[in-house]
This record gives structure tokens, C-alpha cells and sequence, in this order.
């Protein structure tokens, strides 16, 4: 198949359906309306449904209701959005069910605005819902990753019988550039859904979808299940692309739009003969720790870029665990960093490095 | 080595997005790294609208322009104000001097003038005063083959807008032969 | 001898977790019995939501997901959305359907939702130990209407089928009671209609049941009875709001 | 009345709520005050057998479907 | 005053109430529930609203509502709760309004159930609303610091003008132990709310809360006014207790109610000889990063204790910056740890560490 | 010459963001006019919503709180519980009142609140860029019912005024529209009674405004008005639905 | 007719919606197609000043609360 | 020095509860360190109810008895297998044998069996069973003073509630002579 131009948003329905994806429920919200309209477009063509719930608590519901039914399902929506979606979220993860949840960001706090902004980054990785869940985290940087990553969603969803979450922002939704779609193929082994509500036909028990354990053994059983299955994803899942890492004298984490940005700074600074790495994680959650342990000798310090004040940093503190000095530069509300800042930054910081 | 960054501004309804997306398509066509990025939200709703649109032969990192344009297409007079300083040293304007009387104030970049709207008018529709700039823009940089222009604007003009490309075909090459 | 009266199919062997008395348990065994009787049991997904019968998924003999409280019709909505040809139907409390859930039941309603709600109108909230509910009558004593409810701080008491009537997708609208056995009857009878609106495609359905909590009446179960024939008969009458036009 | 009835109560998993003696007609249910169930209960039990005419409102009422009725 | 007995979800409610809080919003679930019982009885005779919102959604915008008119008000929830107020907790970050929001968690995630639990520390400190907003969250361990910290709270959330958290469980709501109401003494200077809506009477402009900004350059601004106030939060509110530090060759950190087995595990441990540290986190956010610089050369290792799969073990991490290996011991799903395997668990590690 | 016309002093100086044609200009300015007449402006908390009318707070002559989307009910209910001596209203969208926000609207009814609430029926997400609403009507075009909308999919319009008049605590519900000279009047009349209800403490009152959004509708701002003439106002029937007993 | 009105409209502000125009009864409204305001839009004005009645339809109309109305 | 960890355990309406609390209370009037917590949920409608009271000498660090209980008082069957192993060897059983028929299986505990419901019937009320074993338990361990548990007693019993004061009084004599 050719390269074809779509916006991000259009982009990650097309992957959705392609993948199987039969089962939109969604409210509409600023930056992420072009997917629910394309699925509102293209799901009737596709012998799916789309349906626009009356808030982003139903549709998140109706999410649960079609997945523990055995479907593919995904919703969208942005911060605040996915902030009314926090319940839902956890009840899906405590009932093990598959799905993709879509979070094209936008600045916050509160109603904020609708440009792009990478704020919700603890929202996807430490959650608003109650209790010990998590969710796969997938952050694209381009349109490319994101359909291929918005496919693997579903499979990984269904694998781990877990959400995955897909974070973007108001620049990955809107923007165009050439994609292909490549033929689907799961890398999971993939079983029946047995344990979906399908009617028992009376040729088999009920099958009960519930997230409620009175006994808290029993409710620490869920979780001892949940932990493993954790660990799995966190040995398996996590992903990371690492970027003129060698003789880095420092280097920058970043994800999504900012780690374009980043790059555009690499090629700038290594124009002047200075060597910048990137750690740019692919999964959010889990983070790629792995990366911290491949940081050239040369690199003195590390610097988490952000278009947040200071979310990720907690990870890269984590993952760095005190080796290295961890510094930070970030923009909120729906400023980009520019390249020009960034740089200054980094100058600051390496002269102070050495 | 091409790497152009091009800034389109206009009106809501002026076509500055197509205009922008067939630079991408035709980009894309001829193998080029190529990004489109708009301006959106409740604003472009009356005022302004714009987009970003960078064709390179390096792999692109950003897709965001922010003081770096190589170029800017500018439809009306708010977007002048707006982007001209944006453009670097040494790049391009091209200019709807049908709509914006004012001149360039920048001295270390190229102004064009193209009375875009009336070229527009005189070929019949004032709609496509965008691709008398497309034209004249494409044939100042040439970072683009004819080819891939005319499939690009084949591509923009189709189905049921098909009865368009024959306008926009002759508004292109006006634009073009008014820089040629 | 042949047997008149026996426990349905529709219900599993585990005991309810129920008090003594507590009208929930009748309305569990309407609604296994109409399934039973339909023949649709193996057809059928419930969705249990979250209150007394949270426990509904242990105790209906067909699939059951237990929802968020309150957002049972929305779960409903997802699974009928995904298996058009399943019956699907939501258990839920007054809590649960016309506090937190307004929204989900009223758009249920509006999108014509092709499902059937059981509506247990208790008049309190059970599970969590005798809260006042939008349904609390004018001076009930509740845990956080500790003086009685009054118009004025809390407003009078929701009426759903009157307000969930006016809605142009819900096809069939009914309330009933489970004090008399005729009263048993009648509602077993609604529950069916309701069940056979889905079955046919019409639209929304619901039912609503008013139901004892003797526990946080402070009452037995017999003078809860009483009270329910009392207090709340008067105030939410009993009769259909709406049904299928043929019907009329 | 020639219309003859039989109840049999599950007592195990009756919870001595009472509504099925109130429900009756005869008035033949009453609790078993001599029994109690696992569950802690006195189990409804009925008095005077021959009277039931098994018109079911005894089951009708019972929230914990203890009561099975049989009639002629 | 003399001491008196309370269950301290009623304790709360008495010391709201004697900290000038007379609205309180809210919506039942177990185990908070004496706490709105509570105010339902008292607010009316104190010239105060208590109103049961129909839903958690609702009453944290009630709470908005009732905050940005000027009063002290108070809302109260358990986890799924707190999970459907992220929306409402990140607009009154955005809007800065002071306002106490109760937690008494418990076991989850999805509906879970209702022992204790410390479950909800990510979404406490981390939250789950969109957006760079942070919550004060106090996480007390017996019921004279709860009845302390809910009056503080009051003053602190004017102060700063900020929602603030307190962080209970199950046992912490339930349980009786004697308290003295101190009398109520604001450690802040507070000004009047000039920027409440109270009707302009025609006398000045008018009041306007918000938190929309579509220029990102103002949401920006927001942005920087929000990290300068959680600056000054930080360096000022940072509290912990720091027990039997002295020779100490580990340090467990726990707060609220497993902190209270800690320390009885530390007195058995210290009758064996064995010499066990706690840093106990009375804040969580901020979490006392301060604490672990005076750890004793004798400790060779961190231990997180906790409610939790390895929640507030981030924070231990990125306090402790690599210093020391961070150890592990928690229970979930409202299983409390029993002090013999938490010794069993100590021994282990300081086996290890040796 | 005598003034018969001119600026309020309720609104402000600042020009509204509103799209040529919108009658949300209209609404406001009839708002603004009764808060001025009632004399009620220094004692006035509006609730702006998130929709078009988001930035009400920038045009309303009187303290403004901005709440999140459909919350204004629950925000007006914090407000006017303490202060109940003030005058609060909320303006809100088909989007926010009758979507997501159902079940702060209905349960603002339940409790009586003694607020006013202005509700814009345009039919459409102005704001978002013209998706459905659940008051978008059978066939008409959105960009999440690209078709048009259908009974089958998605239900019939929701009638709001219908579903509160039936709530005890709703005192005063009409349904009025901008369309013409007199209806704008009439419109007025409602709002000035609306407000005079919650002033005089005898519970909660809405307007529903039917409106246009020229925009998301495709149309100039005059066909539009023609547009809600032909299409809204036969299936959302102007009038009263409710009103203090002494006026019937 | 005796009755006198007068329009006055704050030129700067309007939108050219033409709201007002069809709100006349007299039809002596128009967009002054040879001015452009500020905002970019052609400003509503009175062809025949002398024929309004100042019924002030054109401003209950007016979304922008761009006319004033006086009348004799 | 004292470090009494009681389980008050029985069905719920049996007044376990109320017992804890008393000994909180008379704790706390001694000035010694006391913590009470129930078991809580939707269980407890039904099912047993049960608390844990600690009284100390030392400041208490976890309410929470888990096998370590030095004395639990027993008010019914179900109550008496469930906590019966939580109780630390040569710690205390005080046991309701007029509704538990059952023996202590422990040999290393001592058990003490007393016929609270018929005692209280005899007194004219079987609601005061539980105040009958409060008598027994407080004699067998003096943990806290007869002011005390007096005041607690005047605590409990007083308000709406004070027609009971008279008959707990003398049903705590009654426990309390009974293992005097
Ligand atoms: C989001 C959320 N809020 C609150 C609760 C607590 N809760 C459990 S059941 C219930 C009310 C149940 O009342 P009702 O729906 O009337 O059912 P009933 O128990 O009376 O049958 C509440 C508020 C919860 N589990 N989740
Ligand atoms: C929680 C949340 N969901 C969605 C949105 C996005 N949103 C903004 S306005 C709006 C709808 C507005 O429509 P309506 O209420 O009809 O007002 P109108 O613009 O038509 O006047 C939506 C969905 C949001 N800001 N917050
Ligand atoms: S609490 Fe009330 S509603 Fe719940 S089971 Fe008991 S009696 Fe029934
Ligand atoms: S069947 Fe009828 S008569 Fe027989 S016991 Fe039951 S209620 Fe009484
Ligand atoms: S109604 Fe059922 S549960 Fe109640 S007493 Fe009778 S048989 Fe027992
Ligand atoms: S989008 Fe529609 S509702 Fe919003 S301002 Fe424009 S015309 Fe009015
Ligand atoms: S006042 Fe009446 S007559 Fe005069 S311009 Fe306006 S609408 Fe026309
Ligand atoms: S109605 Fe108002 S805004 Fe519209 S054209 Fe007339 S004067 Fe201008
Ligand atoms: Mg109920
Ligand atoms: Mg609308």
C-alpha cells in the first residue's frame, strides 16, 4: 500500500479499524473531534457502530460494556475529558477488560485551553482512579507510530486483557504527514474471548464480569494477579527509541511532540560540535528504565524535556536513581518549547556540568 | 538541499489549508520528507487560519515553524503583521497585495506582490486567488517538479469538486508566469 | 399434585445475602421467572449495579457485568450496542438510577435504548446504611436526613416514571409494588411486557418496583409493608406512564 | 372448598421475615420458634396443613423463594 | 478542654466544624459515611448547609460553587469517589480556591471494597485531573493529628488558596481514641477572599472565576503562578515524623494507619536488638524530601511500607536519589500488614544488607 | 426624542466572540436587561458554562463563575446555599444542560433550587464545531451524525421543558424563542419571570431558548432563523410548561 | 404616520448578520456594502431615516446590540 | 504495666460494641492509652459484630489486634471459633455460655464461662448480657478502677438511655461477682 495523508486524528481511526475495531463511544472535545467524526463517518460502512455518549463518564462505561461483550472498542477524549473517565478507567482495569483509550492532550489545569501540552502524563501513568491499576501507555511522535502503535494497541489490549492508553496532543491530532498502513498482523498469540458476556446458551456457566470483592483476601487476589500481569507488561512492553546516544555529553528525555523538537535542537547543536542524546520513551508506562542503564560515560547529566512542568522527571529520577544530576525544561498551557530555548538550556546546563 | 518551511495565512474560507495540503501532497509525491501542521481551535471559526508546511529532504523533526519560516504565503493583512517576522533572513513573502495594501518592512527578505483577488476575479472565481499565490510561490522556490504539482492539485480538485480544476489549473500557471 | 409455585431457573442456588424481609429478593425472582419464561435466560446479559443487589451477578442464572454505580444503562448501552439480538437488562436502586445516574437512565431513555431497567425504588440507600435518596419521602428519617427530609432543603421526592414518561424512546413505563400478592402478580406481568419491548425492538423499557428496606426503616418486614402501602403508594402511584401504541 | 394445596418450606434458607405469614389467607404460616436454622432463624412452618388451599401467595411474598407449592 | 471519644470520620466532622467550615458537600459510600451523617446532624445547628449531592461529580462543583462565594467548605468521598472528582479537583486547583477534600480510602481499584487501604497515593499526589495542579495532602496517623490537620487545613487551603487533601482509611475513620479539640488558632495571616463572588453591590468590578484561558500564553501565566504558590508550598509544608532514627541499620517509611504498625513492629524489633528507623510522612505531597538527608550513616537500606503495590515508593526513590537500595513490603485489596511479616521482611533485608 | 432602545447597563463594554447572527447575543442581551430592570446586578452570581457561551463571564455585568461542562447546576447550588440573599443563574448549552450535564439539571429541579437557568437550544455543539446534540433533530446533518440523525440510532430529540415540568421542584419551565421581534419579547417576559420566581425563594426556573448557530449549521444567520422557525419550533413547542399556582 | 423613530448604530461593532434587516418592518435597513469596519464586516445602516417608526424590532433582533432606538 | 488487647466479639444488636466503648472509655477517664475499632460493612447488618479495645500503659501504635489479643470476650458461637486462635497463649477467654454451648479448645488460655443472657433475664432485661461479661472481665483483669468503670457505666447510660443506667449496674455486679 502507498503513503497516504490524513490528520492524526483520522489517522489513528483508520488504524482502529483496520485492526478490528468495530465499537466507537466518545464525547466530543477539543483537539481530538476529527476521530470521533471520522469513526461517525466510517464505522456504518464498516458494519461497526459508532455512538456519542452524553458525557465521557457514559462513554467510558459503554466502553466496558462493549468489551466485556468480546469487542474491539476504543474511546477518545482530552484532559478534562479523561480526567470525568478516571472511575471507568479503573473499574476496566480492575475487571480486566481490553480496550484503547485515546487522550489527545491539551493544556491544563482545569478547562485550560486546547492547545498541545503533555500535562496529563501522571494522569496516564500513576492514574486518578482508585487503587493499584495501571495502564499500558503508548506516546507516539509521529503519524507513522501512531497508526502502527494505535494497532498494536488493540492486540496488546487484548493479549494482557488490559486498557492501553494512546497519549497525543493537539499537534500529533491535527497534523498531516504521509502514512502507510501496513497489513495488520497481532505479534500476540491471540486466544478466544471465553470469558466475554455472550449469553451463556445454556451450554455453559455464566460468565460474570465484576470488579467488587468483599473479602479483602479476595480483592488482594486481584491484585496479586494484576501485579503479575504488571511485571509481564513491564518486561515485555516497554519501549524506547534512543537517538545520537553516543558521546552524548548529556541527555535529553523526551516524548511525543517535544522529542521532535528535540531532535531538530541534536542536529542544530551537533552542527556547533555539541553531541546531545535523546531518550525518547515509546511506552510511558511502562517506562523504559533499560534505556538509563546504556548512558555513554560521556554523558554528565540528564535533562527531561517537557511540555509540562515536571511530570516525567519523576520517572527519569527513578530510572536514573541518582547517577546522574536530572535537569529540566518544560512549557505549559499550550506553549511549545522552542528550539532556541531548549538549546540555552542546554548550554546552561552543560557548562555546568563540566 | 531542500528544506523549505513554509507559513500559509489567510481568512477562514481562503483556502489557506488547501493551499498548504497540496504543497504537502505534491511534497509527498515526489518522495519528499513532507508535514502539515494547522493553526486550530474556536478562533479559526471567523478570524485567522493558518498553517505550517515543511518539505525537506531530511527526515523532519518538528512539524511546528515557529521564527524559522523559509517562506510565507500571507492572504490577508492581520496574517502580514502576524507571520512577517517569522520568515528568516534571506526568505520569502508572497504577498495578496489584492487585499493587503501595506509593504513588506522586512529589507533581508524577498517580498512578492501577487494581486491574487483580482487575478482570481478576471479567471471567474475569487475562490481561487490561493492557488494564484501556490503558483507564483512554487515557481520563486521550484522546490517542487511541475508533475507532482498537477497531481497534487488533480488530487485537491476531485470528485465532487472536480469542476474546479480547470480554474485552479489556469489560476496556478497565472501565478506562476506573474513571478516566471 | 402438581406443582403451582417453584423456584425458577432463572435464579442460581446461592442464598441472597438479603435481609430478613427485604423486597429485593421478590423482585429478583420476577425477573429470573420472566426470563425463565421467555426462554431467553441463555440469551440474556444483566448488568448489576452498584447497591444492595450489587451482589444481582451471584444470584441471576445468565451472564451479568456489574457496573459503576449508576452507569448501568451506559454499560447496558455498550453490550446491546455490540449484541443487538441479546436481551439485556439493568438492575438498579433508587441511588444508583436517579442520583448518580440520571444522566446514563434519562439517555438511555432518550437514545431509545433498546433495554429493560428494573428500577428498585426503595425509597433510601441500602447498602451504604440508610442515606436519604432523591426518592426519601417528606419527614423520612434518614442517616443524613437526620430530622426528616424536608421541601424545602431537599425538594420533593423524584418521581422517575413520570419524568423518564416524557421521554418520546421510552416505549413502556410502569410502576408497580410487591406488597400483595396481587401486587406480585401485576409486577411479574410489567416486568414481562417490558421484557417482550425489548424482545420486539421497540425501544427503552423500565419498571419500577417500589420495594421495602426494613433494616434501615428501622422496621420488620411486615410493618415495612405497611409503610411502603402507606407512604409511598400515595405518593408514587401505581399504574403505566406509557406503552407501546397498540397497547392504549 | 374442595381445592386442596401443600407448601413445603425450604427451612434451611428461610430467614423468618414473616411476609409469607401475612400473606396467607388462612393464616396457617407461622415461625417455628422451636427451630433454628443454620442461618440463625426461625423457620416459617405451617400450622394446619389441611387448610392450605395452595393458592401461592405464600411464595408470592417470600423474598428467599423458600416455599414450593403443590396444589390438587 | 477535657479529651473526648469520637470515631474519628466524626472527629473530622467536629473539627471542620470548629475550624468555621459550614458547607459541606457530599455523596455516601462506605467507609466515609459518619462523616456526612455527622455534618448532616451538626451543620444545621451551627447555621450551616449540609446537602448530599446526587452524585460525587455534582458535589465537588458544589464545592466549587460554594469556595469561590468565600465560604470554608468541606467534601468527602472514598476512592471510586474520588476517582469521579478529578474533573472538579483539577478546575479548583486551575481556579484556586481553598477548599478540604476528605479521602477515607479503600481497597481497590474498580469498586474493590471497603478495608483500609493507601491505595489512592498516586492519585492524592499525583492526581488523575488534567493539568500541573498539586493537592496539600495530609496523611494523618491517629486521631488528634486528624482533628489538628483538618483544622489546618482550613487555614492552609485559604492561604495558599488551594484544595487540600487528607488521606485516611477505613481504620483511621473508624476507630475511637481520646482528642482534645485545641482551641483553633490559624498559624497563617489570612486576608479577607476579595476575590470571592459575592455580588459587586455596584461597588467594584466585578469577580470572575475561571480557568479558561485559550491564549496559551495566559494559561502559561497560570502555569507560573501555580509552580511559584507550589514552591512556596514545598518549602514550607513539607511534615514527617522521624522515629528512632538513631543507629537505625534500616528505615522504614510508612504514613497514616501502617506507619502505627511500624511503630509497634519498630518497639518489638528494638526489644530483639535490632535497631529500626521510620520516616513517617505526615504530608505526601510534598513529600518530606528533607527527611532523608539526615538518615544515619548506620542505615543501609530504605523500606517502603505500605497499603499499596509500590506506590509511594517513586517518592522514596527520588528522595533518597540512589543513596540507598529502596526495599518493598506492602499489602492491597484492604489486607492490613501484620507486624510479623513486616519483621519477617526487615530481617530479610538487613540479612541482605550485611 | 426619547430613548427607547439602547445598550443595557448588565452587559459589559467588551464585543462578544459570537459569530455573526448568533442569537446567543440576543439571550444574553435579554438577561442582562432583566438582571438591570429587577435591579438585581451588584447581587447577581452568574454560572457561564462550556460552550460557545464560555466566555459569559466576559460579557455579563455582574460577578460570573465559570463551571465545568454541565456542572453549572451543581456550581449555582454551591453558590446560592451560601448566599442564598443573592440572585444565581445559569446559562448553559444543549450540549451541557441536556447532555452531559442531565444529571445536575434535573436533580437542581429535584432539590428546588432556587436558581434560574437560561437554556440555549441551538440544536448543535456550537463550541466543538457542530456535533449532535440530543436536541438535534431527526435528519439533520452534524458532524457525528454525517447521515443525519436517526430515531434508530440515536432516539428522538430530547424535549427538556417536558421532562422538568414534570419535577415538583421546577417552578417555572417555558420554552421561548428569538425568532421574531415579539418572541424576543415574549422571551423576555419569561426571563423577567423566571427571576422573579427564584427571587420571590419559590424554587427552580428555567427558560429554554430555542437558538441558532449559523455556523455549524451551514447557513446564513437569516435562513437560520427560518431554519428553527420551520424545524425547531414544530417539535419543540413554544409555551409554558409550568408556573406558580396563582398564575394559571 | 405620525410616529417618529431613530436609529443610530454603532458602526464599529456590527457583524453584517442582516438580522436587523429582516426585522424591519419598513425594509429600510442594509449593509453598507461600501464600508468595512474593523472587525472586517460590512456595517448595518438605514436607507430611508425618515420612514423608521422607531418600533425598535431591528434592535430586539441585533445579537450585537449594535442600534440604539429613540423615538418622538 | 498494662497492655490489655480485648476483642469484644458476638451478633450484631448483642452490644459489643457498647462494651468496647465502655472500656475505652473508662480507659481514657484513667488516664491510660486507649483505642477502639470495629469491624465495619455491609457484614455487620446482619452477621456478628466485633471491636478491638486496647488499653495501655505505652502509646498505642496499631488499633488493629490481629493474633495477638490478650483477652476476648465472646458473645456467641460463630464469635468464639473465629477469634478463639487470636488470643496469645495464657491470655484470657470470657464466654457468653448461655448461648454458646461450646468449650474452649485452648489449653493454654484460660477460660471463663458465664451465663450473661440468663443472668440478664433474671435481672428483668437479656440486653444486658454484655454488661454482665464487661463485670466478669473487668474483675479478672483490674485492669482499670471500679470510679472508672462507674463513670464509664454513667457514660453509657446516660440521656436518652439513662433508665438503663440502674439495671447494667447491677448486671456488671453480677458478672463481676461471679468470678470474684
Ligand atoms: C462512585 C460511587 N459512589 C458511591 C458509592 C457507594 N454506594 C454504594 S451503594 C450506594 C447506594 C445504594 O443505594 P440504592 O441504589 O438505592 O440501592 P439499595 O442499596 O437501596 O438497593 C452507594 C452510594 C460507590 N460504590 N461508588
Ligand atoms: C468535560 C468536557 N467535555 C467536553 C468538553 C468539550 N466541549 C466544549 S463545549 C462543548 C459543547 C458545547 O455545546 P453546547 O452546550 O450545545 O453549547 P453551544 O456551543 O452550542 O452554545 C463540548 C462538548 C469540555 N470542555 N469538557
Ligand atoms: S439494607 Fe435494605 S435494601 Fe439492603 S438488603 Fe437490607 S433490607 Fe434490603
Ligand atoms: S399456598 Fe396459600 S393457603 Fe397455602 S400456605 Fe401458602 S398462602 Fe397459605
Ligand atoms: S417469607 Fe420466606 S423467608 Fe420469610 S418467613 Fe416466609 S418462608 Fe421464610
Ligand atoms: S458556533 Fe454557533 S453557537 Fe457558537 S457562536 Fe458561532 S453561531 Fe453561535
Ligand atoms: S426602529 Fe423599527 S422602523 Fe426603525 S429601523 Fe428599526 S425596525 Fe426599522
Ligand atoms: S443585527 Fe446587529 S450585528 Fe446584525 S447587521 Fe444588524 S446591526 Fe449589524
Ligand atoms: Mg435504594
Ligand atoms: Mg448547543
Amino acid at each position: 500500500m502507498g503513503k497516504v495523508l490524513m490528520k492524526g486524528n483520522e489517522a489513528i481511526g483508520a488504524a482502529a479499524i483496520k485492526a478490528g475495531c468495530r465499537f466507537f463511544f466518545g464525547y466530543p472535545i477539543t483537539p481530538q473531534n476529527e476521530l470521533p467524526e471520522y469513526m461517525s463517518r466510517e464505522l456504518p460502512k464498516n458494519e461497526g457502530v459508532f455512538l456519542q455518549a452524553e458525557s465521557e463518564v457514559s462513554a467510558i462505561n459503554m466502553v466496558y460494556g462493549a468489551a466485556a461483550s468480546g469487542a474491539r472498542v476504543m474511546t477518545s477524549s482530552s484532559s478534562p475529558g479523561i480526567a470525568l473517565k478516571q472511575e471507568g478507567i479503573t473499574y476496566i482495569a480492575a475487571a480486566e477488560l481490553p480496550c484503547v483509550i485515546v487522550n489527545i492532550v491539551r493544556g491544563g489545569p482545569g478547562l485550560g485551553g486546547i492547545q498541545p501540552a503533555q500535562s496529563d502524563y501522571y494522569q496516564a501513568t500513576r492514574g486518578g482512579g482508585n487503587g493499584d491499576y495501571k495502564l499500558l501507555v503508548y506516546a507516539p511522535a509521529n503519524l507513522q507510530e501512531l497508526v502502527d502503535l494505535t494497532q498494536d494497541a488493540f492486540d496488546a489490549a487484548d493479549y494482557y486483557r488490559t486498557p492501553v492508553m494512546i497519549v497525543g496532543d493537539g499537534m500529533i491530532g491535527q497534523m498531516m504527514e504521509p502514512i502507510e498502513f501496513k497489513e495488520h498482523i497481532s505479534r500476540f498469540a491471540l486466544s478466544e474471548k471465553d470469558w466475554a458476556t455472550t449469553g451463556t446458551k445454556g451450554q455453559r456457566e455464566p460468565n460474570i464480569i465484576n470488579t467488587l470483592f468483599l473479602d479483602p483476601a479476595k480483592l488482594e487476589e486481584l491484585n496479586f494477579r494484576l501485579q503479575d500481569k504488571y511485571k509481564l507488561i513491564k518486561s515485555n512492553e516497554a519501549r524506547y527509541e534512543a537517538f545520537n546516544m553516543e558521546n552524548a555529553q548529556i541527555v535529553l528525555v523526551a516524548y511525543g511532540t517535544t522529542s521532535r523538537i528535540v531532535k531538530n535542537v541534536i542536529t542544530d547543536l551537533k552542527d556547533q560540535g555539541i553531541n546531545v542524546g535523546l531518550i525518547r520513551p515509546i511506552t510511558l508506562w511502562p517506562f523504559p528504565e533499560k534505556a538509563f542503564d546504556n548512558i555513554p560515560s560521556t554523558c554528565k547529566a540528564l535533562m527531561s524535556v517537557e511540555m509540562s512542568f515536571g511530570q516525567m522527571i519523576d520517572d527519569v529520577k527513578i530510572a536514573s536513581n541518582g547517577r546522574l544530576p536530572v535537569h529540566f525544561y518544560g512549557r505549559s498551557g499550550g506553549m511549545i518549547p522552542s528550539p532556541d530555548d531548549i538549546i540555552e538550556k542546554v548550554k546552561e546546563v552543560i557548562g555546568g556540568a563540566k | 538541499m531542500i528544506n523549505e518551511k513554509i507559513i500559509c495565512a489567510g481568512f477562514g474560507g481562503q483556502g489557506v489549508m488547501l493551499m498548504g495540503q497540496t504543497i504537502l501532497y505534491a511534497g509527498m509525491v515526489e518522495g519528499k520528507e513532507v508535514s502539515w501542521l494547522p493553526s486550530y481551535g474556536p478562533e479559526m471559526r471567523g478570524g485567522t487560519a493558518n498553517c505550517s508546511v515543511i518539505v525537506s529532504d531530511r527526515p523532519i523533526g518538528s512539524p511546528v515553524i515557529s521564527n524559522n519560516a523559509t517562506s510565507a504565503i500571507i492572504m490577508n493583512l492581520p496574517s502580514l503583521i502576524k507571520f512577517e517576522k517569522d520568515v528568516i533572513s534571506g526568505g520569502r513573502l508572497v504577498i495578496n497585495s489584492s487585499l493587503i495594501e501595506k509593504k513588506s518592512s522586512r529589507s533581508d527578505i524577498k517580498a512578492y506582490y501577487i494581486p491574487a483577488n483580482d487575478i482570481a476575479v478576471e479567471l471567474g472565481n475569487s475562490r481561487v486567488a490561493n492557488t494564484v499565490l501556490l503558483g507564483a510561490y512554487l515557481k520563486l522556490t521550484k522546490i517542487l517538479s511541475d508533475t507532482s504539482i498537477m497531481k497534487a492539485l488533480h488530487k485537491a480538485f476531485s470528485g465532487t469538486k472536480a469542476h474546479m480544476l480547470d480554474i485552479n489549473m489556469a489560476a496556478y500557471e497565472r501565478g506562476a508566469d506573474l513571478v516566471g | 399434585m402438581a406443582i403451582v409455585f417453584q423456584k425458577t431457573k432463572g435464579l442460581t442456588d446461592k442464598e441472597t445475602h438479603y435481609c430478613p424481609g427485604c423486597t429485593h429478593g421478590i423482585i429478583h425472582r420476577l425477573t429470573a421467572e420472566v426470563l425463565e419464561e421467555l426462554n431467553v435466560l441463555g440469551d440474556t446479559i444483566g448488568v448489576a449495579p452498584v447497591g444492595c443487589s450489587v451482589l444481582a451477578y451471584d444470584y441471576f442464572n445468565c451472564d451479568v457485568q456489574q457496573a459503576a454505580h449508576g452507569r448501568a444503562p451506559a454499560v447496558a448501552t455498550g453490550i446491546k450496542r455490540v449484541q443487538p439480538d441479546k436481551v439485556v437488562f439493568t438492575y438498579q436502586g433508587d441511588g444508583d438510577l436517579a442520583s448518580i445516574g440520571t444522566a446514563e437512565i434519562v439517555h438511555a431513555a432518550h437514545r431509545g435504548e433498546k433495554i429493560t431497567t428494573i428500577f428498585v425504588n426503595n425509597a433510601i440507600y441500602g447498602m451504604t446504611g440508610g442515606q436519604m435518596a432523591p426518592t426519601t419521602l417528606i419527614g423520612q428519617k434518614a442517616t443524613t436526613s437526620p430530622y426528616g427530609r424536608t421541601a424545602e432543603h431537599a425538594g420533593m421526592p423524584l418521581r422517575v416514571c413520570e419524568m423518564l414518561a416524557t421521554i418520546e424512546g421510552s416505549v413502556f413505563v410502569e410502576r408497580v409494588s410487591v406488597d400483595t400478592p396481587a401486587n406480585v402478580r401485576k409486577a411479574k406481568k410489567a416486568i414481562m411486557k417490558a421484557f417482550q419491548c425489548q424482545i420486539e425492538g421497540r425501544g427503552f423499557s423500565i419498571v419500577e418496583v417500589l420495594s421495602t428496606c426494613p433494616v434501615n426503616w428501622g422496621m420488620t418486614p411486615v410493618d415495612s409493608i405497611t409503610w411502603l402501602q402507606n407512604n409511598m403508594i400515595p405518593y408514587y402511584p401505581l399504574g403505566n406512564f406509557r406503552k407501546p401504541e397498540e397497547d392504549k | 372448598m374442595a381445592v386442596k394445596g401443600k407448601v413445603t418450606f425450604n427451612d434451611d434458607i428461610c430467614k423468618g421475615c414473616g411476609l409469607c405469614i401475612a400473606a396467607c389467607p388462612l393464616k396457617i404460616i407461622t415461625l417455628d420458634t422451636k427451630k433454628i436454622n443454620l442461618k440463625g432463624y426461625h423457620p416459617a412452618t405451617v400450622i394446619d396443613v389441611d387448610k392450605c388451599i395452595g393458592c401461592a401467595n405464600c411464595a408470592m411474598l417470600c423474598p428467599d423463594v423458600v416455599i414450593t407449592v403443590e396444589k390438587l
